[in-house]
């Protein structure tokens, strides 16, 4: 770990966060768009051409306005809950694996943040911590409502992490590792001559289970009954100002760009390209850097699609009743992925013994 | 340890950036509070009585057993990994994730047994 | 360097872990026992143990404390009178600082010395072990889990009959 | 990494945190936080046998914690049951009214 | 031979009266018990003309190298005592057979006199002092059983209670007086002690304790002074019970005693000293009292008490012969008034106010002729054996040794006394008309044939002591003691025999005139009373000595045993068993304190023990 090395590794990190970062207004603006696309509406096109500087011009807005603190409220907990918010969504990123590796010089350098060899279980973990954000967040502002709001989206998230966790073991004993990057190693090839080795087509059910429990996770629609307009006033940040509602959003909008990863990288390939081996686009393009580039556009691309199903799914599908969100999980998620389990245990037993 | 050392970089940059936002948000943002601001929204209604008040124990139930479910999810994850490796060497690891996964069924039916998560 | 960096997290883990038992409302020692939580688990990744590191934040830190902050909300005590009076503290104070020294002279008297290289334990070798050595534990665990869930459905059916005014 | 200064520092650490529980326990009145310095205890604990599986290079020591985090779980579980049970019974979280088992 | 019957004839007689016949009638019960007295009094007389071989032994016990012989022996004042006692008891026995003829249980009666007797005449017998002191209990013990005979009323019972408590008292004193005699002599035998007394000389202050304690027992069976206050309440049983154990045999214990260890009580110079001046005071106290009584048997029971005082101021001046010649002579007159007021008691009904009586002369003659012989005897009118026995007393007192005059003096002023109560009771009862309302009738022969005889020996037992110096009769009384108790000291006095007789008898004759003189008229008979007012109400209260006994013996005695009974066993006692048991109590209350019930007082003692603990575990190290 000499001088440079760490240097690159400081200004890969910085560059990974800002990238995801960016993430964050391009989908605000893609949001309103669809929405708009599907209630057949133009949607944001006043601010700059075709309404591309209205995330600048929110964020701007969010950046300008106050940030009152309401008096009886614990006054430090009110105001380190959107960073909790924030935080673990920035944490997860970590293992996020963009591409293979670049060059510089003749030292390569992976195109991921950290290669952990408990890749997996490092998202989950930083990914259960969000629900600080929300508890503490509605406790500290001291307001019936949005406590209720608070403790009702903790127990959403909450028993939606138990069928996540049940989903994606079932890819986890097909491919027998935790790290990410050895995952999508794993994918590459075919299957069947004809589909791309991708998870999914391995683990329909175990994909299926992990997608609903994404949904849930980040309080998307028609999971998203804590911030409800009507019922619950916008749930547990109804008493924040500007910059710390921007926080939660943030945070929110991060978490859903750490799922769609993580549902790219373990079901859908990561950065492979399906029939195209990264042997053949190497010695196609012959300049390691470029390929890298390549790869992360395909990794974004994927997360991109996988966002844009995020918006289509929250303007079609109706709100889901609290009683039924924890039918679902408790009722029918964690037993399809018991199920999973017990079906990719058999599965390999009989693939292996061939 | 070493492939450590960038999450801390990352939690490092993250605190950076929380910090920005704060201040940038504390020196553009105006600073003129009243009355309606401080007091909390109650959505128009004035609000009386403590903000903390006790509800059901349905969320805590909720809380617990994702604490139990959460431990034995975990446990599946090791028991995941090694699977196929030791698969070779014969079925014993299939029947200790067998019976694990019996007792974790035992534990969901009694859940669903006992309708106290308004489940039914 | 990785000297200074563990004292500053065992230092960080301290100071969280006493602001746990001095914050006089409950819901600032929950949010001290987080970070200490966090301290921890970057210890155990310098200790080079990153399944513990994980598992502890994934279990500890992201369920039991959740518990914690949760029945916190639900029972919003009031914060009056934290401590118990004086004599106990003080009583108390010098009772754990004898202990502590105590244990830490047992600790070192009986440390074994550094046997073979410390080599990283991979995950793969934990699992392993888990599986083979301390099979039946595990199923033994598994069984506590599950009259522990037992338990928890008795304790709350019973505050059912009790009027939850 | 490996061999870094001195075992001193880990279980400084490790004693440290079971003294600052063992005083929680002791000097606090709110039920939920000597519960909570039970759990800073129990992580001291784990940290001395994380410290003594890292010095002797086998995994004993890990699986004994792995062990200990899930039965600090389910403690933690079935006392705060029976935490909140007392508290509809007495509106307070308070151990000093906690006396009916006495003389 | 003669001995063992002698013992054994009574005391068969109390077991067949007592245990065997016992639904008897009176009558028959009176006969056998009257058939054992006479034959233990023939086996008396035969004794005397032909006497056994050696004493009759027998021995009792031996402790350590005490060995108690009970052996009966007979020498000459031994055998006068049993004549007196078998005499004059199967006399009573005669009599109480028609007194106690109306009784219905009477054999249990009988059995206790028979008892008795044998008591009186272990306790004469026996050799040694231990023999005499178990007569000397079983006599208290028959005294209590016969005066509490009629136990139903509660306050004969209590007489009988008082007669044997004042009597313990005095036991003690004489069982106490043993042990010091053993300490000295190393031996109980009298032969003994008297070879030893002659021989070796003793240190004169244990004798004197010795002999001091003695005579606090003759004092308590005898009535003197101190010890007198049960013998007035005793007259609560039968008369001839009064009769043969207040006047005649047990009373006279005390002077046996003293007699039989004459040796003794001359060496001890003040005790004697002692003994006297306690003798005439008793005598003269009790013929004050006996002045004003109104029953009769108190008024000859007072009496007696002043003719034993005066026996025992003869005991004080040395003159022990003339001390047995009163015994004898008292016994008969004694016994022969107190049947006589039995006869009269029977006659009314139990009537025994003396004031409610009076002409009985005409009603009664028999018993009129023999009351007024034994008034004449006990009056000390010279031919009668009062005169003779009651002057040689006073003669020896003139001539004792210290303080003789007055001796005499006070001794002729308790004579004069006596002369003048006896007339007194006498005309009160059978002169004049009859005041009481009852209509009396002679009491029946086997009441009179006895009394017939005791008047006969009241007259004739004068004669035999007579002193020399009349030259009418040698004095063979002293012939016959002489070997027991030694020669009659010939002593000074201020007036020579003759010349004390005279004046003695001119005394006697002034009395019995004055007395007649008052009493014989109704209208007169209240005057002495009116004369000496002050006086009279102090004789009739006894000087309140039961009062003063009550006030200063019996309430602090009460006092203190309510102390303990009230203050000291509850509280203390109590308070001591009960210590441990509070003391664990409070123990107990302690520890609960520890039990605050809060959880965490426990941990803390919790982690106390684990710090001594790790204390114990690391011994070398030291904080």
């Amino acid at each position: 770990m000499d001088q440079f090395d760490f240097i690159v590794l400081a200004v890969k990190t910085l560059v990974i966060l800002v990238l995801i970062i960016q993430v964050v207004p391009v989908m605000i603006y893609l949001e309103r768009k669809i929405a708009a696309l599907i209630q057949d509406r133009p949607g944001p096109n006043r601010v700059g051409p075709l309404g591309l500087l209205q995330p600048v011009a929110d964020a701007l807005k969010l950046l300008m306005k106050e940030d009152p603190v309401p008096s009886n409220v614990n006054k430090f907990l009110f105001q380190i809950a959107p960073f909790l918010a924030v935080m673990p969504a920035c944490l997860s990123l970590a293992a996020l694996p963009l591409g293979d590796f670049f060059e510089i010089g003749d030292r390569k350098y992976l195109l991921q943040i950290a290669d952990l060899n408990v890749g997996l279980l490092y998202i989950f973990a930083i990914g259960s911590l969000g629900i600080y954000g929300t508890l503490f967040g509605g406790w500290a502002s001291n307001n019936k409502f949005s406590l209720i709001g608070a403790m009702r989206s903790a127990s959403q998230i909450v028993s939606y992490e138990i069928p996540l966790a049940l989903g994606v073991t079932g890819a986890v004993m097909m491919y027998g590792t935790l790290s990410l990057r050895e995952m999508v190693f794993k994918q590459s090839g075919l299957l069947l001559g004809v589909l791309p080795n991708w998870g999914v087509f391995y683990q329909p059910l175990g994909f299926l289970v992990f997608f609903v429990a994404a949904f849930a996770e980040t309080n998307r629609l028609p999971f998203d009954l804590p911030e409800t307009e009507a019922e619950l006033v916008a749930g547990f940040h109804t008493e924040y100002g500007s910059m710390s509602f921007a926080s939660f959003f943030m945070a929110e909008y991060m978490a859903m760009t750490t799922m769609s990863a993580v549902m790219t990288t373990v079901y859908f390939g990561g950065w492979q390209i399906p029939y195209l081996s990264d042997e053949a686009l190497f010695s196609m393009i012959g300049s390691r850097n470029i390929l890298a580039l390549i790869q992360v556009a395909v990794f974004f691309t994927k997360v991109m699609v996988f966002m844009c199903i995020y918006v289509w799914v929250r303007w079609t599908l109706p709100r889901f009743r609290f009683d039924q969100l924890m039918k679902l999980s408790w009722g029918n998620l964690i037993p399809i992925g018991l199920i999973n389990i017990v079906l990719t245990a058999i599965g390999l037993y009989f693939w292996d013994k061939r | 340890m070493e492939n450590f050392l960038p999450v801390l970089l990352l939690l490092f940059f993250a605190v950076c950036l929380c910090i920005g936002i704060y201040t940038v948000s504390h020196i553009l943002g105006p600073k003129n509070p009243n009355a309606s601001k401080l007091s909390t929204y109650e959505c128009g209604v004035e609000p009386e009585g403590s903000a903390r008040v006790p509800f059901k124990t349905h969320f805590y139930l909720v809380a617990v057993l994702f604490l139990l479910f959460d431990v034995e999810g975990v446990f599946f994850i090791p028991w995941a990994i090694i699977y196929r490796d030791s698969l070779k060497e014969g079925t014993d690891i299939l029947i200790a994730g067998g019976l694990y996964m019996a007792l974790l069924v035992l534990a969901l039916s009694y859940i669903f047994r006992k309708r106290l998560l308004r489940l039914h | 360097m990785t000297d200074g960096i563990f004292i500053a997290i065992g230092i960080f883990t301290l100071l969280c872990g006493s602001s746990v038992i001095l914050c006089k409302s409950p819901v600032y020692s929950a949010f001290s026992l987080i970070l200490s939580f966090f301290g921890l688990a970057g210890l155990y990744i310098l200790l080079e143990s990153p399944f513990i590191a994980v598992i502890q934040v994934l279990v500890y830190t992201g369920a039991i404390v959740v518990l914690f902050v949760y029945v916190v909300m639900l029972m919003n005590p009031n914060s009056s009178g934290a401590y118990r009076n004086w004599i106990f503290m003080i009583v108390s104070a010098f009772l754990a600082w004898a202990v502590s020294l105590y244990l830490l002279k047992a600790l070192t008297l009986g440390v074994a010395p550094a046997v073979g290289g410390a080599h990283a334990l991979s995950l793969k070798e934990v699992a392993t072990l888990l599986f083979t050595k301390y099979l039946w534990p595990f199923e033994i665990l598994s069984i506590f889990l599950v009259v522990m869930i037992v338990a928890v459905f008795a304790l709350a059916k019973q505050s059912k009959e009790t009027p939850n005014e | 990494m490996s061999n870094f200064s001195s075992v001193y520092w880990t279980q400084f650490i490790a004693i440290a945190l079971i003294g600052l529980g063992m005083v929680g326990f002791l000097i606090r009145r709110n039920a939920i936080v000597v519960l909570m310095s039970i759990e800073l205890m129990l992580n001291g604990v784990n940290l001395l046998l994380i410290e003594a599986a890292h010095r002797s290079g086998s995994a004993d020591g890990t699986m004994l914690v792995v062990f200990i985090i899930t039965i600090a779980a389910g403690e933690v579980a079935v006392g705060l049951g029976i935490l909140l049970n007392l508290y509809r019974i007495k509106h307070s979280s308070d151990t000093e009214l906690y006396k009916e088992l006495q003389g | 031979m003669m001995m063992p019957l002698l013992l054994a004839a009574p005391l068969i007689g109390a077991i067949v009266n007592g245990l065997i016949l016992r639904p008897a009638t009176a009558k028959r019960a009176g006969v056998i018990a009257s058939i054992a007295a006479l034959t233990s009094f023939a086996s008396v007389m035969v004794q005397h003309f032909a006497p056994d071989a050696g004493p009759f032994e027998w021995t009792w016990f031996t402790v350590g190298e005490l060995t108690v012989k009970w052996s009966f022996a007979s020498d000459p004042l031994t055998w006068m005592m049993c004549a007196v006692v078998t005499g004059i008891g199967s006399l009573i026995h005669i009599y109480s057979i028609g007194y106690m003829s109306h009784e219905h249980n009477a054999y249990r009666y009988f059995a206790y006199l028979n008892f008795f007797l044998f008591n009186m005449l272990v306790l004469i017998t026996s050799t040694s002092l231990l023999g005499m002191f178990v007569g000397w209990e079983g006599v208290g013990l028959c005294s209590y059983l016969l005066i509490g005979y009629w136990f139903e009323d509660i306050n004969k019972a209590k007489a009988g209670m008082k007669a044997f408590i004042v009597n313990r008292i005095g036991d003690a004193g004489f069982l106490i007086g043993i042990f010091i005699c053993y300490q000295l002599f190393k031996t109980l035998n009298f032969a003994e002690i008297a070879k030893l007394l002659d021989t070796q000389t003793f240190d004169v202050r244990m004798l004197n304790l010795a002999a001091f304690f003695l005579f606090i027992g003759a004092m308590g069976k005898s009535a003197q002074i101190p010890l007198y206050v049960w013998l007035p309440d005793a007259m609560a049983g039968p008369t001839p019970v009064s009769a043969l154990i207040h006047a005649a045999t047990m009373v006279t214990a005390g002077i046996y005693l003293i007699c039989r260890m004459n040796g003794l009580f001359l060496v001890a110079q003040d005790t004697s000293l002692f003994i006297a001046i306690i003798g005439i005071s008793t005598a003269l106290l009790s013929a004050l009292i006996a002045t004003s009584q109104r029953d009769i048997k108190k008024v000859l029971a007072y009496s007696t008490v002043s003719q034993l005082g005066l026996m025992f101021l003869a005991l004080g001046c040395g003159a022990y012969l003339a001390a047995i010649f009163h015994v004898m002579t008292h016994a008969f007159f004694k016994a022969l008034l107190f049947l006589g007021s039995g006869s009269v008691i029977h006659a009314c009904e139990g009537e025994q106010d003396i004031w409610k009586m009076g002409g009985l002369k005409k009603k009664l003659p028999s018993t009129f002729l023999t009351f007024t012989i034994g008034t004449i005897a006990i009056a000390g009118i010279p031919p009668l054996a009062g005169f003779f026995s009651k002057d040689m007393i006073l003669y020896s007192a003139l001539t004792a040794k210290s303080y003789g005059t007055t001796f005499w003096i006070l001794g002729l002023l308790v004579s004069f006394l006596t002369a003048f109560y006896m007339v007194r009771v006498w005309a009160l009862t059978f002169l004049g008309e009859y005041r009481g309302d009852k209509h009396p009738h002679e009491s029946p022969a086997t009441m009179l044939i006895p009394l017939y005889i005791l008047a006969f020996g009241s007259i004739v037992a004068g004669f035999l002591g007579m002193p020399e110096g009349l030259h009418l009769l040698p004095n063979y009384l002293e012939a016959f003691l002489h070997p027991v108790l030694g020669p009659l000291v010939e002593g000074h006095g201020a007036l020579s025999e003759e010349r004390a007789m005279a004046v003695a008898t001119v005394s006697a004759i002034i009395a019995c005139s004055l007395g007649f003189y008052f009493y014989s008229k109704p209208e007169r008979s209240e005057t002495p009373g009116k004369i000496l007012v002050p006086f009279k109400t102090v004789f009739e209260n006894k000087f309140w000595v039961d009062e003063l006994y009550g006030l200063v013996i019996v309430k602090p005695f009460d006092a203190l045993c309510a102390f303990f009974a009230k203050f000291f066993d509850p509280n203390i006692i109590d308070g001591l068993v009960l210590l441990p048991s509070k003391a664990a109590q409070g123990m107990g209350s302690l520890l609960v304190l520890l039990q605050t019930g809060i959880v965490q007082t426990y941990l803390l003692f919790f982690v106390f023990g684990l710090l001594v603990l790790f204390m114990v575990l690391l011994k070398g190290v030291v904080l």
